[in-house]
């Protein structure tokens, strides 16, 4: 299926959660945050099988004022 | 020597009334150093995308160390109070997951114009309430407009964050006048409401006027971080910032028209003209 | 945290940049814990008639630690170089019976009118020229005018003080383009030699503003002595000092007339109006 | 000998770009001579009610040649959107009844606090909103925010009047940044959108000020009612308008650190130092 | 609409308070067209050599309209009180061949640098001692120093005229304290002593406030010469002077904190808070 | 009856209206502005009778800024 | 004889005076004025023979502020 | 014989010196400065002879800026 991530389309196996999206990006789940369609995933629901045409954000903190 | 007293936001029991920015620091290293310098507390950062291709692998976390920095994360580039809202959502759960005791706070920004980055009074205030009402601490940048920060504060922000002029602009505090009826009308019959002036202050005379205006604290970014030393800049931020409070607490001399001897004409062997 | 060089005056080497008068206090039990804590090492004092009746018997020689501060005797009051020569001789021979290194030097103050007690140019450099040949080290009050500021260095003063604004009046530095333009002339060619912007100063940020236009120092009293609280605003006025002093060193950022942010627009996930 | 275009606000071409108030002076007759003296063609009202005991009989209508003076009637003294609606409405019947062309069209007031009467942008936004509704040219007074300004424009007002300092307090323009951004803002794209200076108005070169920044004309009351001669600071300010109109026009020259001489170094027949 | 009083300086009866220089205009047609917009009647020049090979063959003097203009020469460029006394002899010659009125005065400048071109007090009291010694009407530019001023009134100049930012640098009126000072030593005792703010005017509004402390009338140049539109400008100015003049006479509010209400607040129909 | 006018109470004969009121203050009608109850009434509707409780607001124009 | 005129070497026929410079330079009397050797000299002694090292100064009116 | 001292007129029997007049006042030598006649007299002369009509300040510092 195909989803976007962080605004770029993306190709995830079908069945792929969000711990599967951090893993191929080498991210851990306690440094980032996460947002599916808008809307705060927790790490509880990592989990939950994203669909064809999901958005997600991953997002953490950088330098700012 | 210090003797500032805490500054009470909320739950927080903050030591230093300067709050510093993590942004546009040459590298990481200089950044510590000058946060370090600059003897604050209280650091602000923002939520971005991880860089999920091309990234250098060093993550501005491993160069703040929780155990000594509080974490204000900010919704600096939102234009609407939807948006300002969700990056105030990410911001807390990435606090929660580093057991940051700021967890629930938030520095909120809803921006009006991309050119002056001045904040829109009205997108503001629905996000402060919302956030309010999602159990944030709202700490919230302002416009150095009274009637605008006053309907913040009666929105449930836990803190208003007046503008001394656009942010990143140097150029102080532009409205002196104004960022001083800000804190009459939010401190009356409430003391100890916390204001913080907040974007434009370009060196550390800036610092010391908002303080000496009566300001709780300072929050800044750019005059340190593009200082051309940022560190020596900092540690003059840190004196600028007892300097202004102690001053304010000492109560300074009128100013007059005319000049008025500090030695005595008493016992003075000169002649004095028309005497 | 110092890290502030040591003031070269001549044969004086000076750890604090802040000159203290000593006039005006509620008390001398005020004014020692006022001088104590603005850090200073130099402290100004006036030379006046011996009360030969009824004195309370209490001296000012009484009250400063020789050991400590370097006593600096100014002309205060005096009208016309004559007077003002004869003041610096005497206090010269005070300070010798009291074997202070500052023995030799004198704060010249040939003043031009009693209501602003702003200098008179043409006295002070005659006065100057007099009182260097006589071996004395001059330190001239001088208007903020970068020409008769440089007459007066041409003249042979060890240091210029320019007025921010008349004395005891707290208006601070009125003119920061001549403090500047001072400083620029008087240091042509020659970037160590001291200038202290003298009177004026209200409050720290006062102070602070004098240093980050580059001056040497700042002497201040009325500001200190009649603050509600002297002694804390003393150590505002120390804390003003380092902070003025530092960011000059750090090199300010320029002023902007737009903003720049502080957080990135890049990885933003919020929309960008007109984007 | 003016040069001054004439200003156009929705349906009305005026001449003067001075808009005066009619408050405050020590009586009618002078009030006439100080309108008839300043220029201005339109002059602003309140609507209260009618002394229904113990009246003089003599109203301001009988005072005001409406073959002469557009009358614009404001909604002073309201502090919610409601208030100042209902106020709307009265003066526009008024002016009816006195087949004034003004009215349909309104100064819009919505007051956020008593002390410093300065505006309150979310219910002038709300109050904009409506009245266009219903039909009405609103002229809204505001601060100094350019956001507000926007927000304030986009919702309908013909014409954007910030303050220059609070009302009647006679500081004048107290940021000109924030001015010259509000112009920018409101007039991007759209360079014959009215903005009217309003407020704070304390002497003739704070109207040239406005002017200079780009306004399209000044409103004041409390510096020509409260002059100590009315009729001849009407006088001044009705000069200022024009002085800073045309210096706009003119295209200033740039501020320079040093000096620029006005007579060549050219042929000179004296020694120039260092040449 | 005028109603200024005519500036009496010794002989001169001078209708126009703004002098205008004859520097630096794109072309001698466009120097007409300001003075003649301008309304001034006191105009200067600079005495230079002529030029003896490749002259263009125009000379100033054609196109200044010697039944219209006062010439008032000026020593520009001279940095020592004997240069200043030749060119102001030379000047003299130059009138009194012309046999215009202005015959006997001088607009007196020793510099005391090239780079500020502010004046030296030493060498301007010196030439104006000679200078008055040999029948000049001298008329003496000085910086803002008010006790440099009451010195060159002292030595018989008929008119100080301190500097309000260095000539050409458009800062306008940089410390309006010392402009005041100046206005009050000067005046002290003789209401009647003209004192011209001179050098520095950027804009219209530098000139109204330069009146409003109370000047007699402004000098300038390249405020005009050097604008855009050099006519417009010219015509500001003259709108500028009056307006300055006027408002001073008037009688200025005061200024407040808070704000005055120019509504009354009597018979107000809608809910006020807190009542 | 008993009205406010102006914010004061006031007695009216019954069936009184508009008119009766200004006539009774010497107001012309043409010089004033009247609302009744919180709204706008026009001229022509100057005869309706006024009730017990009404809330008259009579208003002309004063200096203002 | 060579004399400086305006600061400029120059060379003038022996008797020389202000008036032959002035003609020389086809300059009328009445729109200049003349130093030499730093003093002003009036019209009237503009016959006076200049000699050898005379230093002349021809000035007029330019613009200035 | 009559002398002034800061400005005083003072009596001081014949012979008197500086420091007999100190003496008088219960002032120590080394604590202030001396003035005969405006100019500086310096201790090792404090044993002058004072004549009559001589000028005499004996100043010591104050608090002063």
């Amino acid at each position: 299926m195909r989803i976007k991530v962080n605004g770029q389309d993306y190709d995830l196996p079908d069945g792929g959660d969000i711990h599967a999206l951090l893993a191929a990006h080498k991210l851990t789940p306690d440094k980032v945050a996460v947002e599916l369609n808008r809307r705060l995933i927790r790490s509880s629901q990592y989990d939950t099988p994203l669909k064809n045409g999901d958005e997600v954000e991953i997002v953490t903190f950088v330098g700012g004022g | 020597m210090s003797v500032m007293q805490n500054l009470r936001i909320a739950k927080f029991d903050i030591r230093s009334r300067l709050f510093v920015g993590t942004g546009k620091y040459a590298s990481y290293e200089i950044m510590q150093q000058a946060l370090e310098a600059s003897g604050c507390q209280v650091v602000t950062v923002a939520v971005r995308r991880e860089r999920l291709v091309d990234k250098q692998g060093r993550s501005l976390l491993e160069f703040l160390d929780l155990s000594k920095y509080i974490i204000l994360p900010n919704t600096a580039g939102c234009f609407s109070a939807e948006d300002a809202i969700r990056v105030a959502i990410l911001g807390r759960e990435l606090l929660e997951k580093q057991k940051n005791p700021g967890a629930n706070w938030v520095k909120l920004e809803v921006l009006g114009d991309k050119k002056t980055l001045l904040p829109d009074p009205i997108g503001s205030l629905e996000a402060t309430k919302q956030l309010v009402k999602e159990g944030f601490t709202v700490l919230c940048y302002t416009s150095d407009d009274p009637i605008s920060a006053r309907r913040i504060k009666e929105a449930g922000a836990a803190s208003v964050m007046p503008a001394g002029s656009p942010i990143g602009s140097g150029q102080g505090v532009l409205n002196p006048l104004n960022i001083s009826l800000c804190l009459e009308t939010l401190k009356e019959n409430d003391p100890n409401y916390p204001v913080i002036v907040d974007a434009g202050v370009g060196t550390a005379s800036d610092v010391a006027v908002a303080m000496e205006l009566g300001a709780d604290g300072v929050l800044l970014n750019t005059g340190v971080a593009h200082a051309k030393d940022p560190v020596k800049m900092a540690i003059a931020m840190h004196h600028a910032i007892e300097a202004g409070y102690l001053a304010y607490q000492a109560g300074r001399i009128a100013k007059k028209r005319y000049a008025t001897a500090s030695s005595p004409f008493d016992g003075i062997i000169s002649h004095i003209p028309g005497e």
